[in-house]
């Protein structure tokens, strides 16, 4: 079986401007940071990021100019800030295009396009503006083969006169990014706690990118299989990331770092902090370790390391951290 | 027994909380929903059954979650997969009792904005994070209960956006839209608590918070508020005062 | 929680003349043997059958009489018997109603039923004559609401024109028992290895009884919950049933019968000596343990214990039996 | 090398094997579709895959299994899930390069009957075990391999019912018919190796085995099958033959 190892820099280095991408995690959680961050120092323009409930990932992207178009169903760090500034922003400023819709709009989108399917039926967004409104417009739809022609459709169940459900259009994106606990050299992968929507945003993605806090041997991840959700063959590149998604948390490794978030939150309801934000953390460190070490180095990450008996940090500070 | 003296959030999670029966299975956001639901656990619905959206069920918390998706969401919980599975196995097949909503506008009929602000959807004045699992809580739960912050401009006769559909139009339109079931039973704000009319499906006012009374709470709503079945919110018990200082929240991560 | 521990024979006897069906399982693996062997012996008549790929669970119950209609993809022994004997007979003899189905489509009409959807689609079955023809007349169909008033509907995507998929209707059971290496007496589950579609089995059952080989506290379990496929408030009663797959294998815990399962297939080929063996294995002993008595006892069944390094038996003599 | 004397089943087991390209994933089924990717991935495909539908990806077997839901599939194996996953995630999204087909009857278009005989398939005179995962492959696996005895009845003009639809009727009917991709590459039989017009898609002899002519076997096909190209099947090498014996089937348990 094929080596897929390879550096964060040149996993990166594939997803090229204008490339339709969707990045793993849930608002706080397991997002590919630091492969965020290297679009971010890459200065990729264009992506069209497709997510359920992204967080300071896209808030990032969007930030830096990076993104031109996304559908999503949510995008916020939830009790860290209810809404993304930059998205908001972005939006509000007319500098983006999106598609609103649920999360369980997506995911099931994103089930359909793993599954091989062209749609998947729902039941939700009935009587909703989700349903009823597109912020896409039809000339805007068009302009990208990749936007499907319609946000939904509504239909009658041929077995069941007069019971409707909604058809959502499956997902397909040229990029998926994940970051889990372990991978195998091979590509097999382990996440632990919650999958959020990784396995179906991995799974209908033409190329899969795994950054992994753990590096371990495919026999070891191998002996228990029911724990493995993705098959190895859909997966093309493996990189070893330690940290890999900090500031947020990964389950039995590290907490979500609340200083770092106050900072970027603060930071990011201002042009010029943001600015000053992205320089300091992003742009000047010139990768992961220069990231890590402007961000507290060793010292601080050691207070975000797990406890083993809970797979996070019961004595970590998150509220009146001045 | 003297009268404990209370913060507003306490009142809101209180009044929440209450809403939530014993061996329910319950849909909790982050936030004032986790309070209500973790206190529910520990006074009278010891059986009530945490979902987040995330990914897991049966949580046993320890700690108070800062997202639904926080590793603290993995404590004690008796089954852990991803989105879909939680959407579709527990919410859409019908399993969950009550799910919390909450937005930046409530309309009369509980119809709820979480999206944006105007009048032109694509250019937006003011925008939120949008839905997340939102409408689909409001499309799906048995039924749901809506925390709100209690302003006339929050509470206008027409939401700018449906992200959670409530009652829609009122009477019978709700399912008339292929919703074939749930709709929201409370309303829980900073000013007091609203319920829904059996037949119309209109909010009235069930209970204005100590201090106010029913009138000061219809004139800070954007619609007409029926309040004359109105009382006064019964005030939180020393004991689950205790509970969620003490138990709940110690590190007072929501409670204020 | 609530304690849902209960007999096997009380929770066999919930289960009435009519009712309809799933068990969990696939051809020689898992299936709640020690229950269908209890409606065998409570004489249940009529019940209506929804699998995949049962095995001889079904064929027991078909050769004793207890059914009248079956919707499936696959009734056989795979290498033991490439048909269930009793199931081909009841069909050539017109003693039996069916419908026919593939087993992705069957597992799609569970995973609808299960996610509280009236159907799902599949790109399978276009072409074929499991799509071209029904088993079940119009008049059959009609005659029973559990029925779906069709097979199956083809439509065409709203979202890409010209292409078409295949909906199939959602299945719904009274019942569903489903049978596992471990579970809690609140209901939570442990399924090791493969799970077959025993999942969306039991979550479109109005009633789920699981049958385990091992009651363990729900604490243990809770430790992994990765690995806890349904949620306990859908399970309504639990059995302590060791050996209850017998002559079935369950991965970890013990390996298929040959021995028996020969016995079973020889016999099932001849009206006498099927009744004989209905006889000499299911009537006369009164129950499980009379049942595992019957088929050599303990010292059979050690031959069949699992080796932990492998979850079967890998000395288990196979063939050439005789 | 002297030539080593080999079974019919070894035969069709090293035919079938040389289907196997090294680096493709296979739906393998039970039987002889077992012994024959055993014995690629030890020989000229070490890299290919074994999918089997109950559930898991990428077994290292040990033993024979006798089940695709044998407990033998989990040895090694990659992952480990339902029917659903692999149907869905792994077949349906176009991710097997070869499935493996047998049946009680296989027309010249490669269509195969796994489910009944007779004219009126509500009455049929002799019954089958049905699809079960057998039209999902022959629908959605990139091409199929079909293994079958070699009689005349079984080689009819038209099977009685499609179970697994091959080429249909031949030239663009698959594709009219709504399947996209697929088809069946190659029919081994006890008596040669049946390969597919590019552009009818009719069935022809590809090779016939050792002791046999090629007339031979178009005189026990029941519809006309071209046999121009044909020419003698390789038989198996010694060490295919040593393997498929001690490491592959050492129980002889499909091997004969």
């Amino acid at each position: 079986m094929a080596d897929k190892l390879t550096s964060l820099t040149a996993a990166a280095a594939l997803i090229p401007d204008g490339a339709s991408l969707s990045l793993g995690g849930f608002t706080t959680q397991r997002h590919p940071m630091a492969l965020a961050y290297e679009l971010v120092r890459l200065r990729r323009r264009n992506l069209y990021l497709i997510g359920h409930s992204p967080g300071g990932d896209w808030d990032a992207l969007i930030g830096a100019g990076c993104v031109k178009r996304v559908e999503l169903a949510y995008e916020a760090d939830e009790a860290f800030n209810t809404v993304g500034p930059r998205w908001r922003r972005a939006v509000e400023r007319g500098q983006i295009e999106w598609e609103d819709y649920s999360n369980f709009a997506m995911v099931t989108r994103f089930a359909a396009g793993a599954m091989g399917l062209p749609f998947l039926p729902l039941r939700s967004l009935l009587g909703s503006d989700v349903l009823a409104q597109e912020a896409l417009s039809p000339e805007q739809r068009a302009a990208d083969a990749r936007t499907p022609v319609k946000k939904a459709a509504v239909v009658e169940s041929p077995f069941h006169p007069g019971e409707r459900v909604v058809l959502v259009p499956a997902i397909h994106t040229e990029f998926a990014v994940i970051h889990v606990q372990k991978a195998s050299p091979q590509g097999t992968v382990r996440i632990e706690g919650q999958t959020f929507a990784d396995v179906q945003q991995a799974l209908c993605a033409d190329v899969v990118i795994v950054t992994a806090e753990q590096i371990v041997d495919d026999a070891e991840l191998r002996r228990e299989p029911e724990r493995n959700p993705l098959p190895y063959f859909a997966v093309q590149h493996v990189c070893h990331v330690p940290w890999g998604a900090h500031p947020y948390a990964v389950y039995n490794c590290y907490d979500y770092d609340p200083r770092q978030l106050k900072r970027y939150h603060e930071s990011a309801e201002d042009d010029a902090a943001f600015a000053q934000y992205l320089d300091e953390f992003i742009y000047r460190p010139a990768d992961q370790a220069g990231y890590l070490a402007a961000i507290g180095g060793a010292a601080r990450l050691d207070e975000l390391r797990a406890d083993p008996a809970f797979g996070y940090r019961p004595d970590l500070k998150r509220r009146r951290l001045d | 027994m003297p009268q404990a003296a209370y913060s507003l959030t306490e009142l809101m999670a209180v009044a929440a909380a209450r809403e939530i029966a014993d061996g329910e299975v319950v849909f909790a956001g982050t936030g004032l929903p986790m309070l209500a639901s973790m206190l529910a656990q520990r006074t009278h619905a010891p059986n009530c059954c945490l979902i987040f959206e995330a990914g897991t069920a049966a949580s046993q918390l320890a700690h108070l979650p800062m997202s639904v998706g926080d590793p603290r969401v993995m404590r004690g919980a008796a089954m852990a997969a991803g989105l879909h599975e939680v959407f579709a196995y527990v919410l859409q097949a019908g399993r969950v009792d009550v799910g919390f909503l909450s937005g930046a506008q409530v309309d009369r009929f509980g119809n709820i904005n979480s999206t944006a602000i105007g009048a032109d959807p694509r250019h937006p004045k003011v925008r939120f994070s949008g839905s997340g699992g939102a409408c689909d809580i409001a499309c799906l739960a048995r039924r749901t209960v809506i925390i709100a912050r209690h302003e006339k401009r929050r509470f206008p006769e027409n939401v700018d956006y449906i992200t959670s559909p409530g009652w829609l139009r009122g009477g019978a339109s709700r399912q008339e839209a292929g919703l074939r079931w749930g709709g929201p039973a409370a309303v829980v704000t900073t000013r007091g608590l609203m319920r829904f009319r059996p037949d119309t499906h209109a909010m009235y006012l069930a209970s204005y918070h100590p201090g106010l009374t029913a009138p000061d709470v219809a004139a800070e709503t954007g619609f007409a508020l029926a309040i004359d079945e109105a009382a006064e919110t019964p005030v939180p018990t020393a004991e689950e005062l205790r509970i969620l200082r003490e138990v709940v929240d110690p590190e007072r991560v929501f409670l204020q």
